[in-house]
């Protein structure tokens, strides 16, 4: 059963032009894309989030997402896009709540909502942070705020965009097995392929906007991922592997 | 309106008046009521008058009008005629008409004291040095110059116009008066001002409170000029 | 917090009701005290009440949607496009009930125009829309000063119309202000979680599933209708909408669920206030138009908070 | 291209001298048109054209410094705070040639004002900058409203000196106002790269070697300066200051050493040509407040480039 | 010889310290910095550039940072910090150019600087992206543009916080081994670790802004690096390495 399905999906942006034939992707994968900077990641996800509009059909649960209210979307997906901001000055717990906006019932937030946020919080590692104001904060600790609001969206698909950009290696571990252990379509664009590579099912590969492999792990090889990158790739050598205690 | 003050008080109705606008010096007795371009509502119902004289401003008075149910009179003359004219109207209205007659034929017999001119002079008249402006036909001067045997230079349709002094050099007007008062306080005269350099005309100082408000001084106004007029073609 | 200002408020509405140039023994008035409390005293402290809410309601919600701390009522070109036909109906000399209307018409006009050019393919760029809307107020501006120049006769109505007050005030006015306000405020209070989002970038925003061109939309429509309703009415009344948002982000957190209430009722308390200065301060019953008093009180009070408090005003 | 407009604009320059409400035959003029053309005409349009200059430059550089799109002499205070000073010579009947010096007074104490009020702990934050410079030009406004209100009888020189226009020009004047452009040109100029720095963040900025604060401060303070001295020669004449600086953008790029440039010259064009029409447009002599004709004339291009380039306005 | 030295620098804001006792660094060496997320590496960079202002000593050649002018810091160092932003639409040929700044003599850049800065675009692989407008490009692209901003200004100490963030591998590894193969001393934040091995020679441990160590690679345990980061760490475990091509 797929529940995400892209067909003939094209996009074109001055001379910039991404294509996509086919691609499904069905509930629970986690799918990385991987790929050169300007290949077209963050503008695939815009896409499969209807943030851009291309050509082509993307349906979620065959249903087409044109045809998916805006409100309904935000109960299909969530995204964190590679860059964000919030101008106002809100502290964290607010932002995160945000999060819970889809869910809220009528104007207000429930004791349950709350909850749910506090869970995030902690999860996330920012309690000790909660009433900061947001652009107080370190780079990292943004990104984790805001990764923090994504999951406690509780979409069934979650699309990350660079999700560890500015994290440091604990808390990349930490949201990673986070993620592994759940139920959710994780999609998201990953620049360290030793640590995609370990978190994810399935890698697509793009370049100049087009998809140059659709693998799994075990077909991630290092034959390909030159091809990816043009770069020498050899496998094996040592390295530090880290574990989330 | 404070140019009837002077109308009202010749038709011997002083007491008639219960409020006035903070700017009018006559009527000693009646409570002021604000200024004449944003009166106080409050003070005016609790006077409950049944007429209110009023200038230009339209939108408010009629407002107002409604407000406290009175009747309503425009003062706005903008010629010697339209004063006497207006004049009688309002005299009808609060029962002076007798005063009225007298008043009106005392206005006739000053303007029977004119002297001929000849050499009629082209006038322009400053109202403000800055920003320029002139009087326009529509104010009350430039009939008191035609009366007092002038040229009033057609500066344009309107009261008071912005004007471009290039274009005061190029009507070449033979008398160039300014006015000083409240709205032009402390102009440069005019022969001084590197502007007029080549201007051949004569400068004439006058006072605004007495030139500028449409009433019976108007009339002593003509005479004034006709006789300024007079002795300057000699 | 909450309740402690809606006393304040309170308070002051009934003390304000006193204040005037005819003293009035509240207990046992004479019947033209009587007429003057209630047939001018009283609707005139809550017209001035409800249209101090709805500028600073219009200034919480602008400022949100264009992300710009200068957004409010001139800046997207909502006031002068109202005046403008206040302004032509004045100088015109059109039957006075009409005033108001003909704003309202050329505030929606001067609203939809400003919409229009701040859209391409369908969406809106908050940038452009204010860049937009102050050019529309500089356009409408000019026209008025045109006005001001060409109908000279209405020179000194118009000036003082502009400088705002509440001048003549009837239930019925008053009633029809409160519903519009009455309206904005539920339709924006049941939009607040929605509004919250619009401090996060577009793709967050929208991803959490609010359209945020038709938010934007929305929120700049009503907002301002709100000013064209409160212009129309009573002239330009700077300062509410650009200052008492910020006082209350200030104050009470950028919360919108807050900011709407805030904004409201200070900035209901801020033009009761400045009316009852305005008709008190000069005697002799000489009335100082309410914007004056308006930006000074509000003036002091806001540098006094730029001072103290100003990491809580804009961008952390 | 910037050849090309400088021939159009010296082209402008010598039609305009031709252009007002006396027709001067150029070859052959008598005393009086020679005198009208070298005495009044010349200085007039050479006035306009310095004005225009002084505004497009000072707007030109508050966008950048404050890092706003609606940054001009309007929303730091400047205008109002100029203008507040001379309406008050104006009202008070002090002597004419001492208009300009009160207004230049008033404009440097707002100047002063809003500096100090953006400062804490030795640095200056752009936000702080735009909405305490914004209190100021409400606050100055509010008691120009008193003015008009308190001082009836100076109502229509008031409201007609803040149109704008050229009021009095003579050759002093003109150099003195010349000699301020060009001083300021020339600093500016040579501050083009370091300007161009602040579009970067601040940590970028100062990494590059430019005391970020020190810059914005004399940037702030000399274009303040600018605007102080066109006002109080000049009234108030928006729209100049806030557009043109992004119409140069929009066409000749953000570079500054451009900007600079085509905001001056556009500034002085613009200018030059309301002027003549202002002079021109209603046969008689009668002028029509330049203000009007700039808003106009400026809006109707602002509006068409927004909509046919506007990604080429602000942040991309 | 030391060409930097921090003494007994300490810095507060709200409930975070930074306390450094002692630091020197010789030229030309490459420093990672590394820490949790707030840990204060920003910060300190911050501190060492002069943008905050804390307590103690930071001296460049026995000359403290305080004495030295503003324009002449700008040749003793330049420093990408870890967002930037450029608000007005300037195209990426500009804002390189913007790094010759402190070189510029008089009011224009020079035909050198030009050059230099063509240079700057093509060892960051910009040259096909010179005319486009900064924010119109990929967040990688952008960061790129920011670097070659920061090496043209040709400073002998060069701060980048978190260089490689939004850049791909191959473009991360050009990157480091263009630093490693000049001879400026680069002092830099990185969350990385088994980058910042391979290409930096010291590494200053920051915990809860304080230093934890301050070591060169081979002293570079799993167990300083557990204490460091809180993580797990084993060695010599297999992964992919990459290599420039
Ligand atoms: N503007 C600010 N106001 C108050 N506290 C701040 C501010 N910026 C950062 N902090 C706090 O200072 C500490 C150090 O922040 P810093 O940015 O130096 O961390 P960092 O090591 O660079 O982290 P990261 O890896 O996330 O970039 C953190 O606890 C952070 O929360
Ligand atoms: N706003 C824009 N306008 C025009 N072109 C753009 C814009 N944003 C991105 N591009 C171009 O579109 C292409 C794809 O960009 P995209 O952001 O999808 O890349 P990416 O794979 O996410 O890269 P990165 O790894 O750097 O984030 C790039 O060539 C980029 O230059
Ligand atoms: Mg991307
Ligand atoms: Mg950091």
């Amino acid at each position: 059963m797929a529940e995400l399905r892209v067909e003939n999906l094209q996009f074109s942006r001055d001379d910039f032009r991404l294509q996509l034939d086919m691609v499904e992707i069905k509930s629970g994968e986690k799918v990385a894309i991987l790929g050169e900077n300007g290949s077209g990641k963050s503008t695939l996800l815009q896409l499969l989030c209807g943030l851009l509009q291309g050509h082509g059909t993307i349906s979620y649960n065959n249903q087409s997402l044109q045809e998916i209210p805006f409100n309904k979307r935000a109960q299909l997906f969530s995204l964190l896009p590679q860059f964000s901001e919030v101008i106002f000055p809100f502290c964290v717990e607010e932002v995160v709540l945000f999060g819970r906006f889809p869910h809220a019932q009528g104007n207000s937030f429930s004791d349950e909502d709350k909850k749910l946020s506090e869970q995030q919080l902690e999860k996330l590692d920012l309690l000790h942070l909660r009433k900061r104001q947001f652009t107080q904060l370190s780079g990292g600790e943004k990104r984790r705020v805001m990764l923090a609001r994504v999951l406690n969206q509780q979409a069934p698909i979650i699309y990350l965009d660079e999700p560890n950009s500015s994290l440091d290696i604990r808390h990349t571990l930490e949201i990673f097995e986070l993620l592994g252990g759940r139920n959710e379509t994780v999609i998201s664009p990953v620049h360290d392929i030793n640590l995609a590579e370990r978190f994810f099912d399935r890698f697509l590969l793009l370049k100049h906007g087009r998809l140059l492999a659709d693998v799994t792990g075990d077909q991630l090889t290092p034959e390909l991922l030159t091809e990816t990158y043009d770069v020498q790739v050899t496998c094996g050598t040592a390295a530090f592997t880290f574990q989330h205690q | 309106a404070p140019a009837a003050a002077d109308i009202i008080e010749k038709l011997d109705a002083s007491e008639m008046v219960v409020g006035k606008t903070r700017n009018v010096e006559e009527f000693p007795q009646a409570q002021k009521v604000g200024s004449h371009i944003r009166p106080n509502l409050e003070l005016i119902t609790a006077l409950d008058p049944d007429l209110l004289i009023i200038s230009s401003n339209k939108f408010f008075s009629q407002e107002m009008a409604k407000k406290i149910d009175a009747e309503l009179f425009y003062y706005t003359p903008e010629t010697l005629e339209e004063i006497l004219q207006q004049t009688s109207q309002l005299a009808q209205l609060i029962d002076r008409k007798d005063q009225a007659l007298k008043l009106i034929g005392a206005q006739w017999q000053k303007l029977k004291r004119l002297e001929p001119i000849k050499n009629k002079p082209k006038v322009i008249y400053e109202i403000t040095e800055v920003p320029l402006t002139v009087a326009g036909s529509k104010n009350i001067i430039a009939d008191i110059i035609k009366a007092a045997g002038g040229i009033f230079i057609n500066t344009g349709h309107r009261k008071m116009l912005r004007f471009n002094p290039e274009a005061i050099l190029a009507q070449k007007p033979n008398l160039y008066i300014w006015q000083v008062g409240p709205m032009n306080q402390a102009p440069s005269p005019p022969a001084e001002r590197g502007q007029y350099r080549l201007l051949q005309a004569d400068y004439l100082q006058v006072d605004q409170l007495q030139f500028s408000r449409a009433n019976t001084r108007s009339f002593d106004n003509v005479l004034e000029l006709n006789t300024y007029f007079h002795e300057r073609q000699n | 917090m909450k309740k402690l200002l809606i006393l304040i408020f309170v308070i002051t509405l009934a003390t304000s009701c006193l204040i005037g140039s005819t003293a009035i023994n509240p207990f046992s008035p004479s019947p033209v005290e009587r007429d003057i409390l209630l047939g001018l005293r009283l609707p005139r402290v809550l017209f001035s009440a409800v249209i101090g809410a709805m500028l600073g309601l219009s200034g919480s919600v602008y400022q949100l949607t264009l992300k710009n701390p200068l957004a409010d009522s001139f800046t997207t070109g909502a006031a002068s496009s109202s005046a403008l036909g206040a302004v032509l109906a004045i100088a015109l000399g059109l039957p006075l009930p009409l005033v108001p209307l003909i704003a309202l018409g050329t505030g929606l006009i001067g609203l939809f125009t400003v919409y229009r050019l701040s859209k391409t393919n369908g969406v809106i760029n908050p940038v452009t829309m204010i860049l937009a809307g102050v050019v529309m107020n500089i356009v409408a501006s000019a026209v008025i000063s045109f006005a001001k120049y060409f109908f000279e006769d209405s020179l000194s109505s118009i000036v003082f119309w502009l400088m705002g007050g509440f001048f003549v005030v009837d239930w019925g006015k008053l009633t029809l202000c409160a519903v519009v306000l009455l309206f904005a405020y539920l339709l924006f209070a049941g939009k607040a979680l929605q509004l919250n989002l619009l401090a996060l970038d577009e793709h967050s925003a929208q991803s959490l599933g609010i359209n945020v061109d038709r938010l934007r939309t929305v929120a700049f429509v009503v907002a301002t209708a709100l000013v064209a309703v409160a212009v129309s009415h009573t002239g330009i009344i700077g300062f509410v909408g650009l200052i008492v948002p910020h006082v209350s982000r200030s104050l009470f957190g950028s919360d919108m669920h807050n900011n709407l209430f805030f904004s409201s009722l200070l900035g209901a308390l801020l033009l009761v206030l400045a009316d009852a200065a305005s008709r008190s301060i000069i005697p002799g019953g000489a009335e100082l138009p309410v914007g004056i008093i308006t930006a000074l009180l509000g003036g002091v009070f806001f540098l006094y908070l730029l001072q103290t408090r100003r990491e809580r005003f804009w961008h952390g």
